[in-house]
């Protein structure tokens, strides 16, 4: 393992610094317990939190700031943060209108979260974040897992609450993105969590782990590497078949939005590559992409790999994706 | 029990951990993310440090104290299971006494009925509670047979090993490995391993002459 | 290699299709030749227009728009451009004011862009970038590289353009913000050229290579890996250097933009511990960290590793980094 | 010179370098940026499709236009060189003709020459001119004492040969391996390779029987 650490246990609070250093127009950072807040405290809103295992940058303290996210609470690599960083953030930013947590969903998220909300003398409310349509059949699961869609989520209900709008229209619209939203991931290789300091799956030159989730975990199948649009056009089927599943296909030209995500060591180059396969092959779905993001939004540390999502817009949708936004990581209008 | 002997176990258990670091980390490799060795030595290793903290407290006290600061320091699935294991199994110490094996057993069902709700899992679920399901049951069984600690012991750690076992051919359906469908069969769950380890570990405290 | 491609030959039309796509609010692609422009044609401005060997996305596509770019053109991976691109971008771009060539200063690059210069039938000019001091002494060579420092030149002469400045002027901002700007890059693996299929340069686990191009051209040195403070200790003192005998070091405190750039397969969280260390070391000799840029900007495929790049600052650098930018990779205050 | 012989060379180069992938490949991986194979091969490969739009020009007209199309096909350092290169000697053959192996070796100096003054480099830079001058001058002289081709064409070769050679142990002072300072040294110039093979290739060309 070759990465620009110094000790592993310091990783986090050393990257943490760097960035709040880097952005102390828009964040500030708190630590033990870990969080970081928006610099200026946004007044009678719903306070919108999020957090999770760190290695997912620019998730989430990326995402702080106007128009988004008004704190988050990063875990360790991979593992969900403790309540009592959740309890600290809200203490921190709630603003009279109530907190609600944004939350991917995962066991280990899920629970932090609740425990932090059971003990919170709040208002409060959850999004659960489950956009990976990677497993097929989720019924025998505790549901799907939050991936990249996450994004979306925050950026619509934090411009929502950004408007003073009251909890519950807050989470509604957090569900309903969510609902509207389907993912699916690839991965080239695996990552390597510095603390383990080996990769996390074995993964030969000639293969693709189809339907990764955001750790590594493995996803539906070990494939052959093919070609681009061969493995596109799987990833867009799977999403198709997800939103026919869950009856989202659109029977008539419906606008969309495309977000190919990289997973930390994908070139640039081949994330418009696959982009510009994927909004193709939607098109031909009735899917019309008015709507793109192409980055790395989501990682996993420094995994060889995309995802591709989408989410079908609808006008509530849109004009909180289009309004202003300005945070470390996603900024416009403004 | 006495909070000496919780000090020791949690010794004892970080030891333990220490010395399984490739077995966890490789199980959750397999069918997670890779970090239940890294969460379970954070935790250890916390608990450890707190001797001090922890010496003047009573029994239930101490184990509350200790769940509390599990929560604040695993992270991940495993984190607040473990803390409401603790603090649960302390309040019920706390309610009923600790005068018996009956009244310990008690307690240790009452924590993992607060894992139970927490994680809202089951049996067969492919999770630590296929450990500590059986050996709760079994624990109680045997105290109410007023049985001898070392038999309870001996037995413990058989039903821990078991339950740990049992969870290589399952379908997980919670958990992190719940999105790996039939991919999961033949992986033991790293949860299940280390609290079947934990038990091992103390009950061995135990059966020390 | 495991890549998203389709066929090697067509890797970089689709990439530019997809981008082009994804950007059209902001550019339009033209192909045989390949360039592009801004989509809204600029009136009454100087014409700025870069380009050269892709790979090093989001350079320089990604800088087309208000306040930088008005047409970028790609050559192949790692190859210059050809002047018939240069001479139909000016063709499509000119506004009457002139054409300014931005060039990364390699031999390649140079002649490519000075043919297409003579063949210019519009006033022009040219500023080669050459911030790269890796190569110590430059005195027998070519001169140095144009790397990562190649954005805030972009961003700084695009600012300039847009106020309506003639050719001269920012020709000389450009050659002035180069001048005071020094880069350094580290290599932990080798990128791989598509068509190459395979790493440019073999490197151990235990290696790195300090002072590499954005090439994975062999930099200063082989080396052993280092924790990260070391490795950034050394890149700091080799801009101090550089600064130095350009007899710029500053006697007291003075404002400086830090760019911590990643060559593509480096995670933000390493990013950020960069600049978190980079940071506290300048300031420990009088250059006082003001405006930050951390991410990847100037990449060199799937290489892992990063290039730290420093700027002295004045009013008139820092007016034109702060004005508003719209463009793909960079964008703020509009 | 004969425009029919120009299609045959340029169908001989192209066999020449896909024949060297590998050579070009490593030697420009080693002190460049890995890309020179590539090039080559994409110039070779337009000029052997232009078959046919050549086939009825003049020789110097062939010679422009295929200087032409490598200009805008070629791209990099090599690109602008090699296209200075045919358009420079088309135009020396145009003015001067064509009908004596010294006019030639004057037309292909004159190349060299627009080689020099677009790179701005000179002999022992470690590049291509360390194989085209020293056959440019050797051309000159063995045409003026008017030798016999098949001559020429022998020492040629051999000059080409220890000009690439002579690349191995220079220091680079032009083109990408100048930011390598010593750690050039022990490695062939690409582009002196390629010079190398193309002209070799047209020599024996010209010597076969
Ligand atoms: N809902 C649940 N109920 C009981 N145990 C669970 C549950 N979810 C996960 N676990 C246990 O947690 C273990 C994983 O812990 P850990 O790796 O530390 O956290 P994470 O999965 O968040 O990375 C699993 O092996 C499993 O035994
Ligand atoms: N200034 C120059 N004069 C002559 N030849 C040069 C010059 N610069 C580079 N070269 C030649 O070009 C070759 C490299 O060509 P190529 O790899 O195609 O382009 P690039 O260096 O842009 O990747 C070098 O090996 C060298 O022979
Ligand atoms: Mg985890
Ligand atoms: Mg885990
Ligand atoms: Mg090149
Ligand atoms: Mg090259």
């Amino acid at each position: 393992m070759k990465k620009f650490i110094n000790k592993v246990d310091n990783i986090l609070v050393e990257s943490l610094s760097g960035f709040a250093k880097a952005h102390h127009d828009l964040v500030e950072l708190h630590l033990d317990p870990n969080f970081l807040t928006r610099t200026n405290k946004a007044q009678n809103k719903v306070a919108i939190i999020s957090g999770g295992g760190s290695g997912h940058e620019p998730l989430h303290a990326g995402y702080i700031g106007y128009g988004m996210l008004d704190a988050a609470c990063p875990g360790h690599v991979f593992t969900s943060p403790t309540p009592d960083q959740m309890l600290m953030a809200a203490e921190a930013v709630h603003a009279d209108k109530g907190i609600l947590f944004i939350v991917k969903n995962y066991a280990g998220d899920v629970m932090n979260f609740e425990m932090a909300a059971e003990m919170l003398p709040f208002e409060h409310a959850t999004v659960l974040t489950s956009d990976d349509c990677a497993v097929v059949n989720s019924t025998y699961t505790t549901g799907r897992r939050g991936v990249a869609g996450t994004v979306i989520v925050e950026k619509c209900v934090g411009s929502l609450a950004e408007t003073g709008a009251d909890l519950q229209a807050c989470k509604a619209l957090g569900d309903k993105v969510n609902h509207r939203t389907a993912s699916i991931g690839v991965a080239l290789t695996s990552c390597t969590v510095p603390a383990a300091g080996r990769a996390t799956f074995d993964i030969s030159d000639t293969e693709i782990e189809m339907g990764v989730g955001i750790h590594g975990e493995p996803g539906r199948r070990r494939e052959t590497m093919r070609p681009a649009d061969e493995i596109i056009g799987d990833c867009v089927e799977a999403i198709l078949m997800d939103f026919k599943t869950r009856q989202l296909q659109p029977s008539k030209k419906h606008e969309a939005l495309l977000l190919v995500n990289g997973f930390g060591a994908t070139p640039l180059m081949e994330l418009y590559l696959i982009y510009n396969t994927a909004a193709k092959l939607f098109n031909l779905h009735n899917l019309e992409i008015s709507r793109s993001l192409v980055g790395n939004y989501t990682t996993a540390l420094d995994m060889a790999g995309a995802s591709i999502t989408l989410c079908l817009l609808d006008d509530e949708i849109k004009q909180h994706w289009d309004s202003p936004v300005h945070t470390a990581a996603l900024r416009w209008g403004k | 029990m006495k909070t000496e002997f919780i000090i020791e176990a949690a010794l004892a258990i970080q030891q333990t951990i220490l010395a399984n670091e490739s077995t966890l980390e490789s199980l959750d490799r397999e069918i997670g993310d890779g970090d239940h060795y890294i969460n379970m030595k954070r935790g250890a290793t916390t608990v450890a440090e707190m001797q001090a903290d922890l010496a003047s407290l009573k029994p239930d006290e101490a184990l509350n104290k200790i769940g509390l600061k599990l929560l604040s320091t695993i992270g991940g699935a495993s984190g607040p299971l473990l803390a409401s294991f603790f603090m649960s199994m302390a309040k019920v110490l706390k309610e009923n006494g600790d005068e018996s094996n009956l009244k310990i057993a008690a307690a240790f069902a009452g924590g993992v009925q607060a894992i139970i709700q927490r994680g809202k899992a089951g049996l067969g679920e492919k999770t630590m509670l296929d450990v500590l399901i059986p050996v709760s049951n079994e624990f109680v069984l045997q105290a109410t047979q007023n049985n001898d600690i070392k038999l309870i012991c001996a037995k413990l750690i058989q039903t821990a090993e078991q339950g740990m076992l049992s969870t290589k051919d399952l379908i997980a359906t919670k958990g992190r490995a719940a999105g790996l469908g039939e991919r999961a069969i033949g992986h033991i769950d790293p949860g299940a391993k280390s609290c079947q380890l934990m038990i091992e570990t103390v009950c061995h405290l135990l059966l020390k002459p």
